[in-house]
């Protein structure tokens, strides 16, 4: 076992194991900080993958971003009553046996179709070369992800704002 | 092989396992003596009243939101930032436009006070509103000091 | 500019039904004396009246007079049976610079007087103060609790002539 | 040395520890204590005081005995916290903080990791602190700290705006991530140096300067906030929130977030440098060079650079002790309203500049 | 063991997608959902990045990742000011509670 | 708008006055007294532990009456009449054996109201003020020259004398009766209080 | 179990060494708890100033009772604060000492007579290790009080106190 | 439905770094909004009126020096003001001229610690240091004066208890010199500051009418606009022979009345009180200073009401004579005591870190308050 393989599974390990107890832990606070260790993990994945930038990406909107954000809409709107922040959970045993069906299904889906498995040739730098596609062939989308930030910046401020005067 | 990733992982892991040796040995060394009021949430010596875990202030939501979409774009034009002077002025217009079109939603929320920390106004204590009964000298007090 | 006497007059005009006595005899300042139950009546007046105008209360005190009949206890200590307690008022004009001292006597069993936190903003700690100290219970007070002492001390009000210090409150030793 | 190592040991990862994390978290740990000692001394001399006198010659012990005390205190987890992200969050935070400094080019020959989107990635890693401090605060259960975390979360997101507008502006006009190659570009002579406008003599360079240095500005003020110091030290405000978010930590789990606030400050200052300030290269060409003696640059290097980095800690210590600080709306309104649109239009005006 | 290669990675992914799924089943806080949906989107990330590496798709496989993240932030802006705005108006973000009161 | 610009460069302004200020302040010599090394002389009416010079002290106790914290404790005998105690330096006699002088330096306020009644001078305030102990009752310091024994001796002495007095009191009592009543009256609350300290040691 | 809890009956070099070491970091950092009660506390503070400069001896103050290792008693203990004051003072983490400054907080000082508020002398609540006299006390006088205290922290031992 | 953010209650103190002593300041906020301050007090509660009543009058002397620490000169004066009607007696020109001079010298530096502490709150360390530095300069005046640095007992009722040192107008007069330029560094570094500015300004905005309702006196009532000032309204000691202003607040960076104001109008007092020891030193005559104290002080049966401008405000003392060696009762008005009830009012609306500033700006000594 390289030390590739030990890396990759010592994230994989970070990663699922946070990621179950994200959805198993009863205090949403707790779940949303055992988030974290997902999205790091996920990070780590990534650069295992050769992707240095979304790696950073990761880090920076998920762990910098939407992880500060989802702690404070879980300050802001849970009534918390003393200690712990309980959230409720419905039908858990056939959600369980759901899950755990459909879990089956994708992962042997998964290791029995034989995909086109061989490495590429990525660059080890991958910034540069995003950046390049970014104004070749995504630039309409570029340009596009702009207005649409525009957007969710407009709209959430003002679903947030609205009737808080 | 060890890639520059590879080394930051190792610094991180150092780092953890610094802070582990550290407290461990402190653990070593420290007295422990727990007694109940020790063990008491700090509150400048007052008794707690009521949990610090309420509903928070909306305005760092607010503030994280905004963020987030300026995260992201900041993120979207680094990329650009690297590339763009290959493609010229074309390069350029493409990045300028994305800026200016966040720049616009900036505006929109310095307008709308969303940058705003607080919107209630401070009140200025007013006498008329603090005393109940009828008041007729108040008035008075202000031209009368004028006068003298 | 008004002299207590000349608003002792006023006064004396204006409520013809209360008892309202001027004591000119201390060398330093006369000293106008009303009863308990019309001070809030009489204090807004005399916030509020044309050419009176105190619309200032420079201070509010409490004052345990100790007239009454002295009763030794078996323990060598003192207490004080009947007699009044008193309240000080002394007011100020901004406005038109003039002062007088108004004094109001409440039984000591029964210390009960107006508030005039209502007319003066500055008498709610005031009066706390005197209640705290003299326990002078003031009528319609907003929030007339202990302010200076613990809000659970139960031994009395320690500024009485006859007050005696507890042994310990809450396991700490009063006296020296 | 590197090589040298790997030869010895036959693996580059333990090659790697001895040969380049260990020295360099050798030199940050003593440094922090230096700094700590560095700004009570500054701080006195400013007040016409004399600061530590009596631990050691000149009080240089201090510091020392601080963290050896530290060692000694009891380590209070008082029963309503939470206990496990209590203790967790001590890690992240210093964690977070050091493994920035995995990223900064010390020297020539002398960088962690010499990573390709290095100064994105120091970005990046600090919102690790950020989740430190917004867990250390809310474990903690109490007001003062959650406050104070709140406070830090907020400030410090909200000032990675203007800081990550300022990078982008020094990327445009280098083409590069990598501190390493930024470092590289501004090389011999600080006329070469970014806040002159860079490498080279065209019109360009006269041209970028006075932005440049408004971009500097911007950077330092951001960076100011970025590390919780005066005016922007809110969260952790004495007179208002107690001792912010590290308020119910005590001994070893403090003397963490305290090391790592110090570590912070030499990390912001450090990126600073390395962006305007020629990073590690010497202002006016290299000893080693005139002498031919080639060993000599690197060191000389370092010297550099940690005396840039330093002279801007001083800098910081020095607005601390002079300045009072902001309210927290303040500090938002100087984020949002001045330094954004100031680092925005900066970023559109370098870049017609360099297209020039 | 085999060597860590493509199949490592779906499986992963398709572990924290199952994960995502159960969190969002499971759970009746809008917040809780919330965050089972950023597991699911990670989940493909990685798929996209892992096929952009294993095959050789050029970096169209990472562009689409970084499209993904970019999305995931809008989306969880507008959905926790949503979830906010119905915190407002119910005091309460549990999913089903909500449903009934509407009614 | 004008506004904005004016805001943006007032606050760099400012602030860069602020640091020129502090800047110079680093070249400006501290005015630290290094305390254990260097001590500065005190001004001469100065006010710290109290002293009592006992060769002068005549035990009158006005000091402790003017006290107003009550920390000095006085109790005296007074001498036979054979006995010469001396006199103060500046010339008053002294007629009583100071038994007890203690002054609770504890309690103390250093306001220095004792020292102006003594009409001999003797309690004064001195420029001592290092004296921080690990016990309190350290605190309590006793000035009284004579010893505990010394002490005993001359109440019992007094105490003799009084009662021989008494004696020759009562001889004489049926001559006067109302005089000696009187006189009997002021003795008795002497020795009352005498007695008392007798109990108390 | 900590070091610092364990009692060791004999002594050997090791342990001394280790002792003066430890015994020395700890009297060189005190830490103060920056609270004041009274008038004293003025002088505390004048200590603190630059004329005085407490920080030469390594005393800053620390705003939170859970880093500080040295709470200074200045002023008078009034009946209502003494329970805070213990209170205080049982948050802050071992070794922790007590410097008891001025008259009021040794004993009451000139309220002792007819105060009915005020508690006389702190140490009925709390363990003080220093007493410093003076009302208030010199801002010498506290750093004499401050010596004496290291003094007292260098004599003290692991080894186990004979009985 | 607006969303509600739940309520908070934050305790500050009794042990909190700015809260100027043991004062309990029980915060109900609305996230980082203050709702309603409640204001306890009564930690440092020292049962001085008891005390008085258990004293004779010279023996209160040292006991109104403990109550508003910062001041005591100034309540040494008042006290004897008061007992000075009450007995009817005049006391000779150089104690006067004395009283003055260190009154005024008290009011600087009781101003300073104001000045100073009020920078540490908003987060200034070292202008704190240099008002401290300053001030102990004061402090060695006093204790070459009458040997005591802090709690004086100095000036008494009839006269004062030593003269002055000969070497003390050579100093003084070199200390106001060395502390005139010291005032504009301070203004400097502090006052004009941006950051200062932003933090005080329109913070805490106390308007006229509100003031004199709630009879708050001093500094504080001067920044909301009136020229209010015991040593010119109702002169006592010799006031009314000084060439002095009354500086008030003008609003010149936000409202009239708002925290700076209140900061500001102290800095400028600091210069007239510089004013008013010059002329004084300059007329000082000779004489002696104990010929007027009397021997017994057995004032006549009455009462007397008398207020002097001490540095925060109006403090009176209600002294009630029953023709005996000690006082039947002594009540003191401190003018902190009715500043801090204000407290709550000022800081309604506004943020957490603003009540550290109005609390700063209202300058309270909790000796005084709680007595
Ligand atoms: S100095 Fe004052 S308190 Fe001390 S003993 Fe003398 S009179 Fe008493
Ligand atoms: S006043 Fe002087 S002589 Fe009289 S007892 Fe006191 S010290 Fe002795
Ligand atoms: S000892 Fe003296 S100075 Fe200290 S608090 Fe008590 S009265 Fe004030």
């Amino acid at each position: 076992m390289s030390i590739y393989d030990v890396i990759f599974y010592l994230f994989a390990i970070l990663t699922i194991g946070s990621g179950y107890l994200v959805v198993t832990s009863k205090n949403i606070v707790h779940s949303a900080f055992y988030l974290l260790f997902t999205l790091f993990g996920v990070a780590g994945l990534y650069v295992l993958l050769a992707a240095d930038f979304i790696a950073i990406v990761q880090l920076m909107v998920y762990v910098g971003g939407i992880l500060i954000l989802l702690l404070f809409g879980v300050m802001l709107t849970n009534k918390v009553t003393d200690v712990k922040i309980r959230t409720g959970t419905i039908h858990i045993i056939p959600a369980v046996i759901g899950t755990g069906l459909l879990m089956g299904v994708i992962v042997s889906m998964m290791l029995r179709t034989n995909w086109k498995s061989e490495p590429g040739e990525l660059p080890f730098t991958t910034t540069y070369g995003l950046g390049r596609i970014l104004l070749t062939d995504y630039v309409l989308v570029f340009e596009l992800l702009a207005m649409l930030l525009l957007i969710a910046l407009i709209g959430a401020a003002s679903i947030a704002r609205r009737d808080n005067e | 092989m060890l890639t520059e990733f590879g080394k930051i992982f190792i610094f991180l892991l150092l780092a953890i396992g610094f802070v582990g040796i550290a407290l461990f040995a402190a653990k070593l060394i420290r007295p422990h003596r727990p007694t109940k009021e020790k063990l008491l949430i700090y509150e400048c010596g007052e008794n707690v009243e009521g949990s610090p875990w309420v509903k928070f202030n909306i305005r760092f939501y607010v503030v994280a939101l905004i963020f987030l979409i300026f995260d992201v774009e900041v993120v979207l034009l680094f990329p650009w930032a690297l590339t763009y002077q290959e493609f010229g002025f074309y390069g350029f217009l493409v990045g300028v436009i994305f800026l200016l079109i966040l720049g616009l939603g900036m505006a929109y929320e310095w307008r709308k006070g969303d940058l705003n920390w607080d919107r209630t106004k401070p009140n200025i204590p007013e006498l008329s509103k603090i005393l109940t009964n009828k008041n007729v000298s108040n008035v008075k007090i202000d031209e009368q000091i004028k006068e003298s | 500019m008004k002299k207590a006497e000349a608003i002792f007059e006023i006064l004396k005009n204006k409520f013809p039904d209360a008892d309202i006595q001027i004591d000119s005899e201390t060398p330093t300042e006369p000293i106008i004396s009303i009863p308990p139950k019309r001070v809030y009546d009489i204090s807004l007046f005399l916030r509020d009246e044309e050419g009176l105008l105190f619309d200032s209360l420079m201070c509010l005190s409490g004052v345990d007079d100790a007239n009454g009949e002295k009763i030794k206890q078996e323990d060598d200590s003192e207490i004080i049976k009947g007699g009044t307690l008193s309240v000080y008022y002394h007011l100020y004009s901004v406005s038109l610079k003039h002062k007088v001292t108004i004094k109001t006597s409440a039984d000591r069993e029964n210390p009960e007087v107006d508030s005039v936190e209502p007319v003066w903003k500055t008498a709610d700690w005031h009066e706390r103060e005197a209640y705290d100290m003299f326990g002078i219970i003031f009528l319609n007070h907003p929030n007339l609790q202990r302010i200076l002492m613990p809000y659970d001390w139960d031994a009395g009000y320690p500024l009485r002539k006859d007050y005696k210090n507890p042994e310990f409150y809450k396991g700490m030793k009063v006296p020296y | 040395m590197y090589e040298l190592l790997k030869d010895i040991f036959g693996n580059d990862i333990i090659a790697y520890i001895i040969g380049a994390a260990l020295p360099l978290f050798v030199f940050i740990l003593p440094f922090a204590l230096f700094a700590v000692y560095l700004e009570r001394k500054i701080s006195a001399f400013m007040q016409d005081r004399l600061g530590p006198m009596r631990t050691g010659p000149y009080g240089l012990l201090q510091t020392i005995a601080d963290i050896l005390k530290l060692i000694q205190k009891e380590d209070i987890t008082a029963s309503e916290t939470d206990k496990k992200f209590f203790n967790l969050a001590p890690y992240l935070v210093f964690a977070g903080s050091y493994a920035a400094f995995a990223a900064i080019p010390f020297s020539g020959m002398y960088i962690g990791s010499n990573v390709d989107v290095g100064i994105f990635f120091i970005v990046a890693i600090s919102s690790l602190v950020v989740a430190g401090l917004l867990m250390a605060g809310w474990a903690s259960n109490n007001k003062y700290s959650l406050l104070g975390a709140m406070r830090s979360a907020a400030q410090i997101i909200s000032y990675e705006i203007p800081t990550v507008l300022i990078i982008l502006t020094i990327v445009m006009v280098t083409g590069t991530l990598s501190l390493e190659k930024i470092s590289q570009m501004q090389t011999a002579y600080f006329w070469n140096w970014m806040i002159f406008g860079g490498a080279g003599w065209g019109l360009t360079k006269f041209l970028l300067f006075p932005f440049m240095v408004v971009a500097f500005i911007i950077f330092y003020i951001s960076s100011l906030a970025e590390v919780n110091r005066t005016p922007f030290d809110i969260p952790e405000a004495e007179s208002e929130l107690v001792a912010g978010y590290h308020t119910e930590y005590s001994g070893m789990k403090f003397a963490m977030f305290f090391l790592s606030e110090y570590a912070n400050m030499f990390a912001v200052s450090a990126i600073a440098v390395t962006l305007f300030l020629g990073g590690y290269q010497s202002p006016f060409g290299y000893l080693g060079n005139t002498l031919g003696i080639s060993w000599l640059i690197p060191i000389e290097q370092l010297f550099w650079f940690t005396s840039k980095g330093i002279f801007f800690v001083t800098i910081q210590m020095w607005l601390r002790w002079t300045l009072p600080r902001l309210r927290v709306d303040q500090l938002m309104a100087v984020c949002w309203k001045y330094l954004i649109p100031y680092a925005f239009v900066n970023l559109i005006i370098v870049g017609i500049i360099t297209l020039l | 063991m085999i060597e860590v290669g493509l199949n490592h990675y779906l499986v992963v992914s398709s572990i924290l997608f199952s994960l995502g799924v159960y969190g969002v089943v499971t759970r009746k806080n809008a917040v809780m959902v919330l965050m089972g949906l950023e597991l699911i989107l990670n989940a493909a990330n990685i798929n996209f990045i892992a096929f952009a590496k294993y095959g050789n798709f050029g970096l169209g496989g990472q562009a689409m990742a970084l499209f993904v993240i970019i999305l995931a932030a809008a989306e969880a802006a507008i959905a926790l000011a949503i979830v906010l705005n119905l915190y407002k108006t119910f005091s309460n973000v549990n999913v089903d509670e909500i449903d009934k009161l509407k009614e | 708008m004008k506004q904005y610009f004016k805001n943006t460069w007032e606050g760099l302004y400012t602030v860069f006055v602020g640091m020129i200020i502090t800047f110079k302040h680093l070249f400006v010599p501290s005015v630290t007294i290094q305390y254990p090394s260097v001590k500065v002389p005190l001004p001469e009416r100065v006010r710290n532990r109290l002293y009592v010079n006992m060769d002068d002290c005549i035990g009158c106790d006005q000091c402790a009456r003017a006290c107003p914290v009550n920390c000095i404790t006085i109790e005296t005998v007074k001498s036979l009449p054979e006995e010469d105690l001396g006199k103060t330096s500046n010339g008053k006699k002294k007629a009583l054996w100071v038994t007890k002088f203690d002054i609770d330096i504890a309690k103390c306020c250093y306001c220095q109201l004792c020292v102006f009644p003594c009409p001999t001078e003797c309690i004064y305030m001195t420029d001592v003020y290092e004296f921080a102990e690990f016990e309190r009752n350290n605190l309590i310091f006793n000035f009284a020259t004579l010893t505990a024994d010394e002490a005993e001796e001359k109440i019992i002495n007094y105490e003799k004398m009084m009662a021989e007095k008494e004696a020759q009191k009562a001889a004489a009592a049926k001559a006067k009766a109302e005089a000696a009543a009187k006189t009997k009256k002021e003795d008795n609350s002497t020795e009352k209080n005498n007695g008392k300290e007798k109990d108390s040691e | 179990m900590g070091l610092l809890d364990q009692q060791f009956s004999d002594s050997n070099i090791v342990i001394t060494k280790a002792e003066d070491l430890m015994n020395w970091a700890r009297l060189s950092s005190l830490w103060q708890l920056g609270f004041g009660l009274a008038c004293c506390a003025i002088e505390m503070m004048a200590t603190s100033a630059s004329h005085y400069d407490f920080d030469r001896f390594g005393v800053i103050p620390r705003p939170s009772p859970r880093q500080s290792d040295i709470i200074i008693i200045s002023g008078t203990v009034t009946l209502k604060m003494a329970l805070r004051i213990k209170r205080l003072y049982e948050q802050m983490p071992d070794p922790k000492y007590i410097i008891s400054m001025g008259s009021c907080s040794n004993c009451g000082g000139p309220y002792w007579e007819h105060g009915y508020h005020v508690l006389k002398g702190v140490d009925r609540v709390i363990p003080v290790d220093v007493f410093v006299p003076g009302c208030p006390p010199r801002p010498e006088a506290l750093l004499e009080g401050l010596l004496k205290l290291q003094e007292k922290i260098r004599m003290e031992t692991l080894r186990k106190k004979s009985v | 439905m607006a969303i509600k953010t739940e309520e908070m209650v934050l305790n500050m103190g009794p042990q909190h770094p700015s809260t100027h002593g043991v004062l309990r300041l029980e915060l109900i906020l609305e996230g980082e909004l203050i709702v309603d301050v409640k204001p306890h007090v009564g930690y440092l509660h020292r049962c001085f009126e008891k005390h008085c009543e258990a004293m004779t009058y010279p023996q209160v002397v040292p006991y109104t020096d403990r109550m508003d620490y910062l001041s005591s000169m100034y309540n040494n004066f008042g006290y004897a003001v008061a007992v000075e009607r009450l007995l009817g007696i005049e006391v000779p020109e150089r104690v006067e001229y004395i009283r003055v001079i260190m009154g005024e010298l008290q009011r600087i530096a009781s101003h300073l610690v104001a000045i100073g502490t009020y920078g540490l709150d908003i987060g200034a360390f070292t202008p704190f240091l240099y008002c401290f530095r300053d001030r102990e300069r004061i402090l060695s005046l006093f204790e070459m004066t009458c040997g005591a640095r802090l709690l004086y007992n100095y000036i008494w009722v009839g006269g004062l208890s030593h003269d002055l040192h000969p070497d003390f107008v050579r100093l003084t007069r070199d200390f106001l010199n060395d502390f005139k330029p010291t005032i504009k560094e301070l203004n400097n570094l502090l006052s004009y500051n941006k950051i200062f500015i932003e933090r005080t300004a329109n913070v805490g905005v106390l308007p006229l009418d509100t003031a004199i309702n709630y009879g708050m006196t001093g500094p504080n009532l001067r920044a909301s606009g009136l020229a209010f000032d015991l040593r010119r309204e109702d002169p006592y000691s010799i006031y009314d022979r000084f060439d002095f202003n009354i500086p008030v607040g003008e609003g010149t960076h936000g409202t009239v009345g708002d925290c700076w104001d209140r900061y500001y109008v102290r800095v400028l007092e600091m210069y007239e009180s510089i004013r008013i020891i010059e002329q004084a030193l300059d007329k000082l005559p000779e004489g002696d200073v104990t010929s007027a104290i009397p021997k017994r002080i057995k004032p006549p049966k009455g009462t007397i009401y008398t207020r002097v401008e001490n540095p925060r405000g109006e403090l009176g003392y209600f002294i009630i004579s029953d023709g005996s060696l000690n006082p039947f009762r002594v009540k003191v008005r401190g003018p902190s005591f009715i500043s801090l009830e204000l407290m709550g009012e000022l800081c309604k609306g506004h943020l957490v870190s603003d009540v550290v500033a109005v609390l700063g700006s209202i300058d309270i000594v909790l000796g005084e308050v709680d007595r």
